[in-house]
C-alpha cells in the first residue's frame, strides 16, 4: 500500500490550491499495521463485549463483530498491547508477530 | 577500499538503526578513514519505517546529498519487506545483509533476490534477545557489518560500541557485536 | 479628510466581516475609526481586539479560511511581530487586505515613517502597493479587495502608506456611496473549501521534501500572474469612478534622459523637484511604482527605455547589502536591456526625517556628475541625507 | 453534573478522527481526540498548533480528520480560533451561514498551551470567545524529541532537563494550565485523563455547549516521552488520579467540584514506578512529590492516603 513509504511526488498544476487536503480522513488508505511486533488475539468465549478495548484503541483497531463481540482490524493495529492490559476479563492476549 | 562504500541502514523508530549508522561511522573515522552517518531526516516514530544512511572513503567526502544506490542495504527488521522497498536502487553485485530467522534461500526466493546479490543472514533478534534481553538488534547488525565489508576492524567496533553502551551494557553489546561475527553467513553474489 | 480615515472608511464601505487589529502608532487612527463604525452599527463586523499583532494576522487567518472578508492594519515592529505569519496568510492563498501605515524598524525606537518594515516582508508572498495619498489610499483599498479575491488571485494585499505622512495628513477625498462601491465589490463568497463542517478540509498539513517546492512554485506563479488582474482592476475602477491607476505611473518622462524612480507619499514632493528641474532645461521626469509586489519587471522596462540614467529613491537599508532594496531590485530587473540606463541608489527619509524637494535636486547633480565622468559615487548608491 | 453518556454503551459509534495516523503505538493523544469529537459531533472546526498531534494527523497527502480542521503556527492556537468564531459569528447574523451551531475546538498540546502558545490562549479567554480549548498534556515537548516544557512535573527527566550529578531532573513544579485559565473566570474549566473516558466525553459536551469559552486539560501519558511500556499508557493515566497528582475536577461559572472521586489514595510511588522518566527519583525527592501532592488532595477534598 505504500511503497518505500514515500509520499507521491505531485506536479505544481494537481496541487490543490494552498496544500489544503480535500478528502477528509484519507489517511484510512495508509496502513499502520506493519509497524507491529506483537499482535492482539481476543478470545470470542472470554470477551463480554464490554468495549473497553474499543474506547481504549489509539488506532481505532478494534471492530465490532457479531454477538456484539470485539475483534482486531491488523490493518492499523500497531501493537501496543493497550486493549489486552485494560480488558477487564483478560481475554485478549499479545503474540509474537513473527516474520511472516 | 575502491572510491566510495555507501551503506544504507533499514529498520523501525525505536530499534536503533540510526546508532548503529552513526556506530559504523565513529569506528571508520577511529581507524583514518572518511566518513559520514546521517538518518533520512523526519518525524521518528516507534515502529514507524526509518532509514539511516553511512559512508566510507578514504578521501574527504565532498557530498553531502541522500544515497540513492547504497552498494550495500543492512535490514534490522525483516517484517520492512512488506511493505518497504528495502532493494531500491541497491547496485548490482551489491551486498545485502539482513535480521532473519529463516535460511538465506527462503529470503532469496520469497523476496526475489537477484542472483549478483551477497545475501548475508544473522538471526540478531535472537542474538539480542539472549544477551540483551531485548529485541535492539542495531549493536548485532555491526558484527554482520565487519563481516559483510571488512572496511573497519571487529576490535575497532568493540571500543566504539563500549564507549557508547558504558560499563555492563557495554559489555553485553560487546558480545552481542561479536556472536552476529561469527553467525552471520552469506550466500550468492560473486563472494 | 485625514488618511487613516480615509483607508477605515474603505473598509467600511468594502463592508469587512472581520477585523483583528493591535493598536500600534501612526497606524491606531484607522484601528480607532473601524472601532467607533463597529460601535454604532454602522459597520456589521465582528472586531476583535487582538493582545498582539501576532494574534491579530492569526486572528485574521482563522476568519478568512472559514471565508469571511477580513482586514487589519499595523506598521514597524508590528508587522514585525506579524512576520511568521505573512507567509502563512498568503500561502494559503487568502485575501485579507492590510493596510501598512510604514513605520521604522528598530533599533532605535522611531514611530516614523520608512519603508524598511515592509521591505523586509517583501517576499512573504504578498501583493504590496504603494498609497501616495489618502485618495490613493482609500482607492487602494477597495481595489484591493477585488483584487485579492479575484478566483485568479486569491493571495492578500498589503497597501502601504507612510505612517504620519500619509496617515495623519488632512486632504481632500472623493468617497462613493455603499451602493457604488457594492456595484465594483459585491459581498464576499464563501471558497469551496472554507473550513465548513459540511465540506471538511485540512489546512497547513506537513509537506515532505517531494512536495514543499510545488507547493512554494503555485504560490509564487500565483503572485507573478496577480499583475494581469491588478491591471484590469485599475482600469475597471477608473471607468466606473473617473479615478484612473496604473501599475506604473510617470510624470514628464516623455523626453526625459534622466528617470527618478520612488514609491510612496514623496512622489508629490518629487514631482515639485521634477518642475523645478525642468524650469531650468534639465531633461527629467519622474516614475512611481505603485505595484511593488508582483515586481512590475515590463511596465519597468518600458519606462526605462532609452534613458541615460535612473535615480533610485529607497526609503530603507539592506545593512551591509546592495544598499536600498528598491535599488537592488531594479537595477537587476534592468540589467538585461539592450541599452542599459546608468542606475544609481539614493537613500533618504530614514525614520521619518522630511524628504526635501532640494533632496531630489541634489540627487539629480549627482547623477548628473556621474554621467560626465566628473564623479564616481561607490557601489552607485549613497545616503542622500545623512551627516557624515 | 448531568451525563450525556452514563456508560460505554453510550459512546456514539461515528468516527471523526481515522486510523492510518502516524502516532507511536499506544500513544493516548489519539484516544482524547476521538472521544472529544465522538462527544460533540461533526458540526465543528479545530484547530491545531504544532506539536504531535499535528504531525501525525496530517502527513501529506493524508489526513486522520474528519471534521474541518487547520494548523497555522505554534503559539495562535487561540488567536486562529478567535477568528474562525467571529467569521461564524457575523456569517450567521448575515444570513450567509445556517444558524446551527459550529463547535470551534482547539487540540493543543501542553507546550503550544501554556509556554508559547499562553498568551493567544489568554487573549482568546480574555475576549470571551465561544471555543472549546482542549489541552493534550503529555507533559513535555513530544514531537521534537522529548524536551522541557513548562507542564513537566517536577524531578521528571526530559532531554533538556537532563539528570546528573547536580541536578536531578526537572527542578520547578509543574504549571499548571487549569489554574491560568480558570483566572480568566471563564464559564467552564475542568481537567480530566483519558483513563476515564465518560468524564472526559461528558466535560468536552459541556464545554462545547456552554457558550464562552471553556478550557478542558487532558492528561495524556506519552510512552516514549514518560519511559512507560506502551500497553502501560491508560494505566498509568488512572494511577495519576488514584494518588491525588492529577485531580480530576471541573469549575463551572466560578464554583469547583471534583467528578471522579478519590476515597482511598494511593502512593505516588506507584505511579512514578512504572514511568523511567522517574527512575532517578531519590528517597527524599519522593517524599517531597508525596507531601506535596497530599496538601493540594486536602484542598480538594480527595481521600486520605492508604
Amino acid at each position: 500500500m505504500n511503497e518505500f513509504k514515500r509520499t507521491p511526488k505531485p506536479r505544481v498544476s494537481e496541487l490543490p490550491i494552498a496544500a489544503i487536503i480535500p478528502e477528509p480522513g484519507n489517511s484510512k488508505y495508509y496502513s499502520t499495521g506493519d509497524w507491529r511486533s506483537v499482535r492482539p488475539v481476543i478470545n470470542k468465549d472470554k470477551c463480554t463485549g464490554c468495549s473497553l478495548c474499543w474506547v481504549y484503541c489509539p488506532d481505532t483497531a478494534v471492530i465490532k463483530v457479531e454477538g456484539g463481540k470485539y475483534d482486531v482490524d491488523l490493518n492499523y493495529c500497531k501493537g501496543c498491547g493497550i486493549c489486552a492490559e485494560e480488558c477487564p476479563v483478560k481475554a485478549i492476549t499479545m503474540v509474537e508477530e513473527g516474520e511472516d | 577500499m575502491k572510491e566510495m562504500f555507501e551503506v544504507r541502514w533499514h529498520g523501525r523508530g525505536g530499534q536503533g538503526a540510526v546508532t548503529a549508522a552513526e556506530l559504523s561511522v565513529y569506528a571508520a573515522i577511529e581507524e583514518g578513514k572518511y566518513a559520514q552517518a546521517f538518518p533520512s531526516f523526519g518525524p521518528e516514530r516507534r515502529g514507524a519505517p526509518v532509514v539511516a544512511f553511512s559512508r566510507f572513503s578514504d578521501k574527504p567526502i565532498l557530498i553531502r546529498s541522500d544515497i540513492y544506490n547504497p552498494d550495500m542495504i543492512i535490514v534490522l527488521d525483516p517484517t520492512l519487506f512488506k511493505n518497504v522497498n528495502v532493494m531500491e536502487g541497491l547496485k548490482a553485485n551489491g551486498i545485502a545483509v539482513v535480521n532473519t530467522s529463516k535460511p538465506a534461500e527462503d529470503i532469496i526466493k520469497r523476496y526475489n533476490f537477484p542472483g549478483n546479490i551477497k545475501l548475508g543472514v544473522v538471526n540478531a533478534t535472537r542474538i539480542a534477545m539472549d544477551i540483551l534481553r531485548m529485541p535492539i538488534v542495531n549493536t548485532a547488525m555491526l558484527g554482520s557489518f565487519v563481516k559483510a565489508t571488512g572496511i573497519v576492524k571487529l576490535e575497532t567496533i568493540i571500543n566504539v560500541v563500549k564507549r557508547r553502551f558504558r560499563g555492563a551494557a557495554g559489555e553485553k553489546n560487546a558480545e552481542a557485536v561479536r556472536r552476529a561475527y561469527n553467525e552471520t553467513v552469506f550466500v550468492g553474489g560473486d563472494g | 479628510m485625514e488618511c487613516a480615515a480615509a483607508a477605515a472608511l474603505a473598509a467600511k464601505l468594502a463592508m469587512v466581516d472581520v477585523i483583528a487589529a493591535y493598536p500600534i502608532t501612526p497606524q491606531t487612527h484607522i484601528a480607532e475609526t473601524l472601532s467607533e463604525y463597529v460601535a454604532n452599527g454602522e459597520l456589521d463586523a465582528e472586531y476583535i481586539n487582538a493582545e498582539s499583532e501576532h494574534s491579530a494576522i492569526s486572528a485574521c487567518i482563522g476568519a478568512a479560511a472559514t471565508g469571511a472578508r477580513v482586514f487589519t492594519a499595523t506598521c514597524g515592529q508590528g508587522l514585525a511581530l506579524m512576520h511568521e505569519l505573512l507567509p502563512i496568510a498568503a500561502g494559503w492563498r487568502l485575501p485579507i487586505v492590510m493596510v501598512n501605515t510604514n513605520r521604522s524598524l528598530s533599533p532605535n525606537l522611531n514611530i516614523w515613517g520608512d519603508q524598511s518594515d515592509s521591505m523586509a516582508s517583501r517576499d512573504c508572498g504578498w501583493i504590496q502597493f504603494f498609497a501616495e495619498n489618502a485618495q490613493e489610499l482609500f482607492d487602494l483599498v477597495i481595489m484591493a479587495f477585488r483584487i485579492a479575491e479575484d478566483e485568479r488571485v486569491q493571495l492578500p494585499v498589503m497597501v502601504n502608506a507612510k505612517g504620519f505622512y500619509c496617515t495623519h495628513v488632512i486632504e481632500p477625498l472623493t468617497i462613493m456611496d455603499q451602493e457604488e462601491v457594492e456595484k465594483f465589490l459585491p459581498p464576499k463568497k464563501i471558497p469551496k473549501y472554507a473550513l465548513n463542517p459540511d465540506n471538511p478540509t485540512t489546512w497547513g498539513c506537513v509537506a515532505f521534501p517531494d512536495v514543499q517546492t510545488e507547493i512554494r512554485k503555485q504560490w509564487d506563479d500565483a503572485l507573478r500572474n496577480s499583475i494581469k488582474v491588478i491591471r484590469e482592476v485599475f482600469k475597471e475602477y477608473g471607468s466606473l469612478f473617473g479615478r484612473n491607476y496604473d501599475i506604473i505611473e510617470t510624470y514628464r518622462m516623455e523626453d526625459a534622459e534622466v528617470g527618478l524612480l520612488l514609491m510612496g507619499y514623496a512622489c508629490g514632493t518629487c514631482r515639485v523637484a521634477v518642475d523645478a528641474l525642468r524650469e531650468k532645461g534639465e531633461k527629467v521626469g519622474m516614475i512611481k511604482l505603485r505595484v511593488f509586489r508582483p515586481f512590475p519587471f515590463d511596465d519597468l522596462a518600458a519606462a526605462s527605455k532609452n534613458l541615460k540614467a535612473i535615480g533610485v529613491f529607497d526609503e530603507a537599508i539592506s545593512v551591509g547589502g546592495v544598499g536600498g532594496p528598491l535599488f537592488g531590485e531594479v537595477r537587476s530587473a534592468l540589467y538585461s536591456l539592450e541599452r542599459r540606463p546608468k542606475i544609481l541608489g539614493f537613500i533618504q527619509g530614514i525614520g521619518g526625517r522630511d524628504i526635501k524637494v532640494d533632496d531630489f535636486i541634489r540627487a539629480y547633480y549627482e547623477i548628473k556628475s556621474v554621467l560626465s565622468g566628473e564623479k564616481r559615487i561607490e557601489n552607485d548608491f549613497m545616503f542622500l541625507q545623512v551627516r557624515e | 453534573m448531568a451525563a450525556y453518556f452514563k456508560n460505554l454503551k453510550e459512546i456514539p459509534e461515528e468516527e471523526y478522527f481515522i486510523h492510518g495516523h502516524r502516532a507511536c503505538a499506544g500513544c493516548t493523544e489519539p484516544i482524547a481526540v476521538k472521544l472529544v469529537l465522538k462527544a460533540i459531533g461533526k458540526d465543528c472546526i479545530v484547530v491545531s498548533p504544532t506539536g504531535c498531534l499535528e504531525v501525525f494527523s496530517t502527513p501529506y497527502p493524508y489526513t486522520s480528520w474528519a471534521v474541518p480542521w487547520c494548523h497555522v503556527a505554534f503559539e495562535n492556537a487561540g488567536a486562529v480560533a478567535s477568528g474562525i468564531e467571529a467569521a461564524l459569528k457575523v456569517y450567521k447574523r448575515k444570513g450567509k451561514l445556517p444558524d446551527k451551531k459550529v463547535h470551534v475546538v482547539v487540540f493543543a498540546g501542553d507546550g503550544g498551551t501554556i509556554d508559547i502558545g499562553l498568551q493567544s490562549l489568554s487573549g482568546a479567554l480574555e475576549r470571551g470567545h465561544d471555543m472549546l480549548y482542549v489541552c493534550l498534556d503529555n507533559e513535555a515537548y513530544m514531537n521534537t524529541g522529548i524536551q522541557r516544557s513548562g507542564s513537566t512535573p517536577y524531578g521528571a527527566w526530559t532531554t533538556t532537563s537532563a539528570v546528573g550529578k547536580v541536578i536531578p531532573g526537572k527542578i520547578q513544579w509543574k504549571k499548571d494550565g487549569a489554574k491560568i485559565a480558570a483566572a480568566h473566570d471563564i464559564p467552564y474549566v475542568a481537567t480530566a485523563s483519558v483513563a476515564y473516558p465518560l468524564d472526559l466525553m461528558n466535560k468536552a459536551r459541556k464545554g462545547a455547549e456552554i457558550d464562552g469559552p471553556a478550557y478542558i486539560q487532558v492528561l495524556c501519558p506519552c510512552v516514549p516521552g514518560w519511559r512507560i511500556r506502551p500497553e502501560h499508557s491508560i494505566k498509568v493515566a488512572r494511577l495519576a488520579v488514584q494518588t491525588g497528582i492529577y485531580p480530576l475536577y471541573e469549575i463551572e461559572n466560578g464554583s469547583l467540584t471534583v467528578t471522579v472521586k478519590v476515597p482511598q489514595r494511593k502512593n505516588v510511588e506507584e505511579y512514578l514506578r512504572l514511568q523511567g522518566r522517574f527512575g532517578h527519583l531519590t528517597e527524599d525527592m519522593i517524599k517531597k512529590i508525596q507531601s506535596r501532592v497530599d496538601m493540594e488532595a486536602e484542598k480538594l477534598g480527595l481521600g486520605p492516603r492508604k
